[in-house]
């Protein structure tokens, strides 16, 4: 049949970016989310993967001991995939989430006042330097959640509940808006 | 006489006149007032009624403990009963209603209840309104009802907005006093994370009455320097109108914020209250202490305030309790009162003081007479104070008085440190309950810790903080602060629990009306026990949980028992502080906003489609799709539910729970969570699956499918998704470590879509690359598939929920819209719908197919006809062992059958009960019940799944299904309870 | 203190991030007899005093912990991976 | 003494000087027939029923600390019968029988107030399993109804008719139950026991069994050695350190339970209620608090408290449910501690051990037991056999199968 119409459909398509002094939130380009899954969570796998993968602690993110994403703007083909796969297989499984998660960033100098009223996380820089990442609930909603910079983190969140932490988050963040 | 506001003085703006109304009369304060400060100024001592008696009462405190001035403040959605006048600042536009009064606070018919108080002594209400008994519901309990209670609460909702914040920090500092403030700054500067929280909108506790001076300088621009430099500091966060409510397991301690209680036209973008959960490291409770009343007749007249009130009243807001004031002391701290009264050119009527000896020498040098070993057994009065009664060596003489303040000792505040159990502790030289100074995480300073003095309070802040950084090993050096003067310390003096010669009503406990003969009467009854005493009197249950009462009560225990306070104790201090209002306990969640919503990524398709969606969860799934002319949903489902068994119909089954299963050992792994055989499933195959729970009782059901060696996909219902996903984490963590099994939940990265129908093959066809056939993909396969010329990947699985020839395609979320898309313009010509879970539902029950209805958690495989999967020959699985107890292979077991309608006109629904035909309607006669329940149009008719004894065997039998609620009543037949295609031949060709 | 749990690998998170699934047992051999399956299913020893359970991170790491914690006192004592049968955390 | 309007009136007019003890505060005698350990609402009744229906008067009630200082003191008071299951709908019919005459029968006034309890349905789901509840209670002469969405309005148009998340469809509603006043009904059994001559004995805590031939012959307590010819057990939470006195083992964990009042307030909510959307439940006190719980903290714990965490929980489905409740503010929060059984159905039964009987697995729902339990136990202790609606209550019902599992959560008693 013709298919000139397969389209990909944004989760947070149509979102468009809340900015002000206080907070930026913009959604994130629904790239590529990979989740590692290795059998064991000993560091010098973890280094093994980013190596073979070539990438830093902001592309490939800690999960759970054992587990991270790697994430990225770009969508893969299905032979860049396959690559990856291959590289990292002898020391992870790799389960594509490209779809299964929404990525949200949050920046400027109140970022973490409004991450507070979502999460117990302790967001204090020195407690959660950048390139940290972590899950968590916000509200009540599990996110995890990465700092990125100083005053930035990027929220990556199961597709399905998308929506409703854009909406939770743009509330939290109307007083500095 | 009554109250009036100076002319200067005091910590307000006499230049930003605020107005407001009480009872709808207009009045005038200023800036800087509280409620409470404000209604005196304006002349207005009565403030409220009592709980039980209806008395006439003012105020009594200046803060936190008030019993009497509470008062329903503003309109509509933000009606609030029950505020402490005393808390709440003035602002612009305030509208206050005084509570618990008709027809008015002035004429208040319930007050002849004083009349009747012989009668209405301490639970009184347990010894009567018994007869007749029918009486209680319709007479008794509405008057009393009615007459009980205290502000009325508002029906409409609220339009503030509220939220909750976390916060952590290395020290956190309860109460902005002398203490705190000391805390605060010693901590502030070095560095550590510092977090002050005070209840007040001005940070400073006593400071702010005080007349002594710090270093040359007053007390109240000591506070404000102080406060000054805290906010300076960026690791010091200061909040004030923040009341710590709670002390919580982990150093967690509930805070709320007033953020916006003050505000004329609260700033929408702004909430109104903030909870705080705050994580300390350590914490310094420097909540200072509270004044005690004195018991003597007439103790609650509008006049009769505490000492420390007064001086609030006098020195903070510049208001005059009267014209011709008395003080009545057991302590020094009388004096500081009476010292500031007369520096403010007040009458000193008389300074009374129990004590014989009198002051401590050099503490007082005015003017006022004196009478040392005096009492007050009684004040008279009605609405407002006119005269007291002195008593000295058996003397009595009246002195006419419009105010009277009383100091009965101090008592450390002391609650929160005992919000994690254990109690204070009675100590006679202090005479007053105390508390170790450290607690785990939480110690205590100042007033709060007996420490004496605003010197010995700076002092013990600064060092506190000090000790409690050290424990963190951050240094720092206590903060030092030049001398005080002008301070008067009090030391501690034996307490009067009871004046002598009381002639009126003493009132304990002010706003429950519990007065010294209640606490005596409690003690005669076998009601003597702290806490038997506390329920029978009610004494301390008021919505200021006995700040002031409490103490007093156990003393008055302690006499009426002929005991130490010692021996007493006290009663359990809990959780709120004050009280805490939902709104702010709710944060944002409310409303639309309870519980956060999960939409499948089919979502948007189902709204082009003309869905109506239902709650399944945090889902939205859409349950059917109207079509124009459609009257009923059951138009809709019938023509659904036939169109998917003649045509093809597409359903989002997106929300299934999926997993996806990888590891050298995933095959061993599914072999033991489920009761059916896994390891040998072949690659490209799925299979069904009974999960049971360790006592053999049936979990969760769902198809699993082998897609290479060492990965499987598995599917659970909606339901139980994140329950498998958990359990299976545990399987694998706990129970098996060994096992090399990772687990992915993959249920958002998958759009799923059951494509249902004879025709769903030719459909499917058009947009699958591969070659579907039944030959080529029989029954039960399952393959990674590309689709649309290989412009995308999936994964298709032959399965059919429906008993049709059936397959569920799963694309990448994001591509979910679009291939529905696709695959109904695809099915266009050949009669496709989009069909909902309502559909789905009749096509599983016409199939016999179970959900969570049937596997409700009390049914084991056999019951449901599934006792072949459960495998003979695995050495284990979950729920193996207990699966063959006795009960659970009872041949009387309620098992799954068929129900029909004898009459094809006639209906039941599920949640009817089975019983045999003709039997009685018993519970012993109950068969079991209808579990799932629809209109067939395939059969014509409803039809019925149930669970009934022994069902499986009385295929055939007419019953009579039962349904009391609706008057139902319905000759039926059970059967198989596959009532469309028995043999199969649908799905598999 | 069952309002923060000290996850060995996210740190202290508030106890809504946790599913708490009760005694940390050890499950029985397969061949064990019935008592002793009735017993890790159904008896339990419900001290007072310092308790083994089992916690699960849901929202966070969604690994499963043992939790030693004074059921008197709510104290916990420390917290570890059940799936590293040793080091725990404070 | 005989309490009345008169006897009021008299006393009130001789200044309320003469007024006896409710009980009196009895010093514990070398032996009793019976030895009920547990001053709680089921120790009580027990104590009370042994004496009135079974004639035997040779009692003592211990208690560690003050009667009701348990859960029957920190409950949220609501009575009903609403059960879905054969093992347990007639037992709790039986005991809202008995709350129908308890005052009368008590000459004491425990403010049973029939005012209806509704329980929220928001989904098809939940209304099927209403009504195969509401059937169940209906086939045993117990009153049922289902309302729907626009009755319940009709009753409680303050609910979220609106704007709810999950919008309320319907109700079930037994409107014979209602709630009593928690202390109330310990003080009154504890009178009635008392002036039959039971003895109560307060601030005495048992802290052994002795066992002489695998027989039990009496208890260790703070107040010395009591002997005795049969021992009941009814602790609630504290059943399993009990059991441990014995050597048993029990199907039980202990759990914290919160309750919650609030300010007081005029009438504002007439009938108890609970949302079928989340975990919440409210009634208002005869003196205008609302009286309001949800579920369990989820941990064992003896401590009698709970945490934030749970407040929270409780209270934002509270908003959800009647939104005008924002303004309102909670005053007291406890906890209280439960007996989880791991079927969530009681244990009324003799052990294995000779004279000695156990009463437990309440969860947190035994209240409204009270007086059937006690009823129902005394029967047991009196005749060595289980009254027949406790027949299914057993102990031994875990290893032989037959579990009675209303919810079907298994045996995880936090689920329950
Ligand atoms: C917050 C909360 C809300 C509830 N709400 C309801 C409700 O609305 N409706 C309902 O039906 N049920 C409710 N329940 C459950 C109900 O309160 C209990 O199931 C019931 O009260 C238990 O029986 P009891 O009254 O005998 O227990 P308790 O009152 O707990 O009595 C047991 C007594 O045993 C004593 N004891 C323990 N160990 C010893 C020892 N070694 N020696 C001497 N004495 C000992 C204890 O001190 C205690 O007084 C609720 C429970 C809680 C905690
Ligand atoms: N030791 C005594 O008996 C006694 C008696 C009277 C006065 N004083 C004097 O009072 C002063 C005491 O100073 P201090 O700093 O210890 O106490 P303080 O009373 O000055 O300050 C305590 C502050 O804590 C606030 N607070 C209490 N509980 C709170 C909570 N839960 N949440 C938020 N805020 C809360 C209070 O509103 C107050 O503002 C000294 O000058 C002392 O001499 C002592
Ligand atoms: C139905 C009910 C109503 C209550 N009402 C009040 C009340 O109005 N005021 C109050 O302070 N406490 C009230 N309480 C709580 C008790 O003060 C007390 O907290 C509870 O009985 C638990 O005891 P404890 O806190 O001493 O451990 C109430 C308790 C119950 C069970
Ligand atoms: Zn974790």
């Amino acid at each position: 049949m013709s298919v000139s119409a397969i389209e990909h459909r944004a989760a947070l398509g149509g979102k468009a970016p809340l900015i002000s002094t206080g907070v930026t939130l913009r959604t994130l380009p629904e790239g590529h989310v990979l989740h590692l899954l290795s059998a064991s969570a000993d560091s010098d796998v973890s280094a093994t993967i980013s190596a073979v993968l070539g990438c830093d602690a902001l592309t490939k993110r800690s999960v759970s001991p054992g587990q991270w994403f790697v994430v990225g703007d770009e969508p893969l083909s299905a032979a860049a995939l396959a690559d990856i796969v291959k590289k990292v297989k002898p020391h992870a499984e790799v389960v594509d989430q490209s779809h299964g998660r929404v990525r949200i960033a949050i920046a400027g100098a109140k970022a973490t006042s409004v991450l507070a009223k979502g999460t117990a996380a302790d967001l204090a820089l020195n407690v959660f330097p950048v390139g940290h990442a972590t899950t968590t609930l916000i509200g009540h909603i599990a996110t995890h959640i990465t700092r990125v910079s100083e005053d930035g983190f990027e929220l990556m969140v199961l597709r399905g509940f998308a929506e409703s932490l854009w909406e939770e988050l743009a509330e939290l963040s109307v007083e500095f808006r | 006489m009554t109250s009036y506001r100076l002319d200067k003085g005091g910590l307000i703006d006499r230049s930003k006149p605020l107005s407001f109304t009480f009872d709808g009369k207009g009045m005038i304060g200023v800036e800087g007032d509280s409620l409470a400060s404000a209604l005196l100024a304006n002349g207005q001592m009565l403030l409220g009624r009592s709980f039980k008696y209806h008395r006439p009462r003012g105020v009594i405190s200046a803060g936190a403990s008030e019993p009497n001035a509470l008062m329903t403040v503003a309109q509509g959605g933000r009606t609030e009963p029950n505020t402490r006048a005393t808390m709440q600042e003035l602002y612009e536009g305030l509208v206050a209603q005084s509570q618990n009064r008709w027809p008015s606070l002035n004429i208040d018919i319930s007050s002849l209840n004083s009349l009747l108080s012989p009668f209405l002594s301490a639970g009184f209400y347990y010894k009567t309104f018994m007869w007749p008994a029918g009486l209680w519901e319709r007479l008794y309990e509405p008057l009393i009802r009615r007459a009980a209670g205290l502000g009325k609460a508002t029906y409409e909702a609220d339009p503030d907005r509220y939220e909750k914040c976390w916060a952590h920090c290395d020290l956190l500092i309860v109460g902005g006093g002398a203490t705190g403030l000391a805390a605060a700054l010693t901590a502030g500067r070095a560095g550590a994370r510092v977090i002050l929280v005070d209840e007040n909108a001005m940070i400073g506790g006593g400071l702010l009455s005080e007349t002594a001076t710090i270093g040359g300088v007053s007390a109240v621009e000591f506070a404000g320097r102080t406060v000054a430099e805290l906010e300076s500091l960026p690791n010091v966060q200061v909040l004030s109108r923040t009341t710590a409510f709670g002390w919580y397991d982990g150093n967690v301690f509930g805070a709320v914020e007033r953020v916006q209680k003050h505000a004329s036209e609260p700033r929408p973008e702004v909430p109104v209250e903030r909870l705080w959960r705050i994580v300390a490291k350590q914490a310094i409770l420097a909540a200072g202490a509270e004044e005690r009343p004195l018991i003597f007749g007439g103790n609650d007249i509008p006049g009769v305030m505490m000492a420390s009130a007064m001086r609030a009243y006098l020195n903070r807001y510049g208001v005059a309790p009267g014209k011709s004031v008395a003080v009545f002391t057991t302590n020094d701290s009388g004096y500081t009162l009476a010292r500031d009264l007369e520096k403010a050119g007040l009458r000193l009527v008389a300074i009374v003081d129990s004590r014989r000896s009198g002051a401590t020498a050099g503490v007082y040098e005015g003017s006022a007479r004196i009478i040392n070993g005096g009492f007050v057994p009684d004040a008279e009065g009605g609405k407002a104070l006119s005269s007291i009664t002195i008593l000295q060596d058996g003397r009595k003489e009246k002195l006419a008085v419009d105010s009277l303040a009383m100091s009965g000792g101090f008592s450390p505040v002391v609650h929160l440190a005992y919000h994690r159990g254990g109690r204070p502790e009675w100590s006679d030289a202090e005479a007053t309950f105390v508390a170790p100074e450290d607690h785990k995480g939480l110690s205590l300073a100042g007033a709060a810790a007996k420490a004496s003095g605003l010197a010995g309070c700076l002092e013990a802040g600064a060092r506190k903080a000090e000790a409690l950084l050290g424990k963190l090993e951050i240094k720092a050096d206590p903060a030092a602060f030049g001398a005080v003067e002008g301070d008067i310390v009090a030391a501690p003096t034996k307490p009067v629990w009871i004046i002598p010669g009381i002639k009126g009503k003493a009132f304990v406990d002010f706003q429950n009306d519990v007065h010294h003969r209640d606490i005596g009467l409690a003690v005669r009854e076998g009601y003597g026990h702290v806490e038997l005493a506390k329920r029978y009197t009610t004494n301390g249950m008021a919505t200021d949980q006995g700040k002031l009462s409490n103490v007093n009560a156990i003393g008055l225990l302690a006499e009426a028992r002929g005991v130490s306070p010692a021996d007493v104790g006290t009663t359990t201090f809990r959780p709120f502080y004050t009280p805490v209002s939902f709104g702010a306990l709710a944060g944002t969640s409310h409303g639309k906003h309870f519980q956060p919503v999960r939409k499948s990524p089919l979502h948007d398709w189902a709204v082009k489609n003309g869905a109506t969606f239902v709650e399944t969860g945090l889902w939205y799934r859409s349950a059917w799709f109207p079509l124009a002319g459609e009257k009923t949903w059951r138009e809709s489902v019938d023509r659904e539910a036939k169109n998917v068994r003649r045509n093809a119909g597409l359903c989002d089954v997106s929300m299934l729970g999926k997993i996806e299963i990888t590891g050298k050992d995933a095959a061993e792994f599914l072999d033991r969570v489920y009761c059916n055989a896994f390891r040998k499933l072949p690659v490209g195959k799925a299979r069904y699956g009974l999960m049971l729970r360790e006592d053999g009782f049936i979990f969760d059901d769902g198809t699993t499918s082998r897609l290479e060696d060492e990965r499987f996909f598995m599917t659970t219902t909606t339901a139980y998704a994140a329950g498998v996903m958990n359990h299976l984490e545990f399987c694998a963590q706990a129970l098996w470590p060994e096992l090399d099994v990772r687990l992915a939940s993959v249920t958002d990265q998958w759009a799923q879509m059951a494509i249902a129908g004879p025709k769903s093959r030719l459909i499917l066809q058009r947009i699958v690359d591969q070659d579907i056939s039944n030959e080529a993909f029989p029954f039960l396969g399952a393959k990674d598939v590309s689709l649309f010329g290989g412009k995308l990947s999936g994964r298709l699985f032959r399965i059919s929920f429906s008993g049709e020839l059936a397959y569920e395609l799963a694309v990448p979320a994001g591509y979910g819209e679009a291939a529905a898309d696709a695959l109904m313009e695809a099915g266009n010509e050949h009669g496709i719908c989009a069909y909902g879970v309502e559909a789905l539902s009749v096509l599983r029950i016409e199939k016999g197919h179970v959900t969570h209805n049937e596997i409700n958690g009390t049914v084991v495989p056999t019951d449901l006809g599934f006792g072949k999967m459960v495998s003979a020959t695995k050495v284990d699985f979950i729920g193996k062992r207990l699966l063959e107890r006795e009960g659970l292979n009872d041949p009387n077991r309620l098992q799954l059958v068929g129900v029909v309608p004898l009459d094809s006109g006639t209906s039941f629904r599920s949640g009817a009960h089975v019983l045999e035909k003709g039997a009685e309607a018993t519970l012993e006669n109950d068969q079991g019940y209808i579990s799932s329940s629809c209109y067939s149009p395939h059969v014509g008719s409803t039809i019925g799944l149930a669970l009934v004894k022994r069902g499986s065997s009385r295929h055939g039998e007419e019953v009579q299904v039962w349904n009391g609620l609706l008057n139902e009543f319905t000759a039926a037949r059970l059967c198989h309870p596959i009532f469309v295609d028995p043999a199969n031949e649908k799905l598999k060709g | 203190m069952a309002s923060l749990i000290p996850c060995p690998h996210c740190g202290q998170r508030p106890r809504e991030e946790f599913t708490v699934k009760g005694a940390a047992l050890v499950r029985p051999a397969a061949d064990a007899g019935r008592n002793a399956w009735l017993d890790y299913v159904y008896l339990r020893d419900n001290p007072r005093g310092r308790y083994d359970e089992h916690w699960h991170h849901t929202s966070g790491c969604r690994r499963w912990l043992v939790v030693t914690r004074d059921t008197a006192t709510h104290e916990i004592e420390g917290a570890r991976d059940t799936a590293a049968r040793t080091e725990t955390v404070e | 003494m005989r309490y009345s309007a008169f006897s009021i009136l008299l006393n009130g007019l001789r200044g309320n000087t003469a007024w006896k003890p409710a009980w009196r505060a009895p010093k514990p005698k070398p032996h009793y027939d019976v030895i009920i350990v547990g001053g709680g609402g089921h120790g009580l009744a027990t104590a009370y029923y042994l004496a009135k229906e079974f004639g035997i008067r040779n009692v003592a009630v211990l208690e560690k600390a003050y009667i009701g200082s348990g859960n029957v003191g920190r409950n949220t008071t609501i009575i009903r019968s609403n059960y879905l299951l054969p093992a347990n709908n007639p037992f709790y019919e039986l005991s809202l029988k008995l709350w129908e005459g308890l005052e009368q029968d008590l000459n004491f006034n425990a403010m049973i107030s029939q005012r209806g309890v509704l329980n929220l349905f928001h989904s098809d789901a939940q209304r099927d399993a209403y009504m195969r509840r509401g059937n169940a209670m209906r086939l045993h002469g117990v009153d049922a109804d289902l309302l729907d969405r626009t009755k319940v309005r009709q009753m409680l148009p303050f609910l979220d008719f609106e704007n709810a998340r999950f919008p309320i469809h319907g109700g079930l509603i037994q409107r014979r139950g209602g709630t009593a006043r928690h202390d109330g009904v310990a003080w009154g059994y504890a009178r009635g026991a008392d002036s039959m001559g039971v003895d109560i004995i307060q601030e005495c805590e048992v802290t052994a069994i002795r066992r002489e031939n695998g027989k039990v012959t009496g208890v260790e307590t703070s107040k010395g050695f009591i002997g005795c010819s049969k021992l009941a057990v009814a602790v609630a939470g504290n059943s399993s350190q009990v059991a441990a006195m014995a050597d048993m083992r029990l199907p039980i964990e202990s759990h914290v339970l919160q309750a919650f009042v609030s300010e007081g307030l005029k009438p504002f909510i007439d009938c108890v209620v609970t949302f079928g959307a989340g975990h919440f439940y409210v009634s208002q006190s005869d003196k205008g608090g609302l009286v309001f719980g949800g579920d369990m903290d989820g941990y064992n714990s003896y401590a009698q408290r709970g945490n934030l965490s749970t407040v929270e929980h409780v209270i934002e489905a509270g908003k959800a449910m009647i939104p005008a409740l924002s303004r309102v503010r909670v005053l007291r929060s406890w906890g209280g501690i439960v007996d989880m059984s791991m079927d969530g159905t009681p244990i009324i039964d003799r052990t294995h051990i000779d004279n000695l009987y156990l009463n437990a697995g309440w969860c947190y729902g035994g209240f409204k037991a009270t007086p059937g339990s006690g009823f129902c136990f005394a029967h047991l202790i009196a005749r060595n056999e289980p009254h027949a609606v406790t027949r299914e209550m057993r102990l031994d019902r875990f290893e032989r199968g037959y579990l009675v599992d209303e919810k079907g959560q298994g045996a995880q008693p936090n689920l329950h």
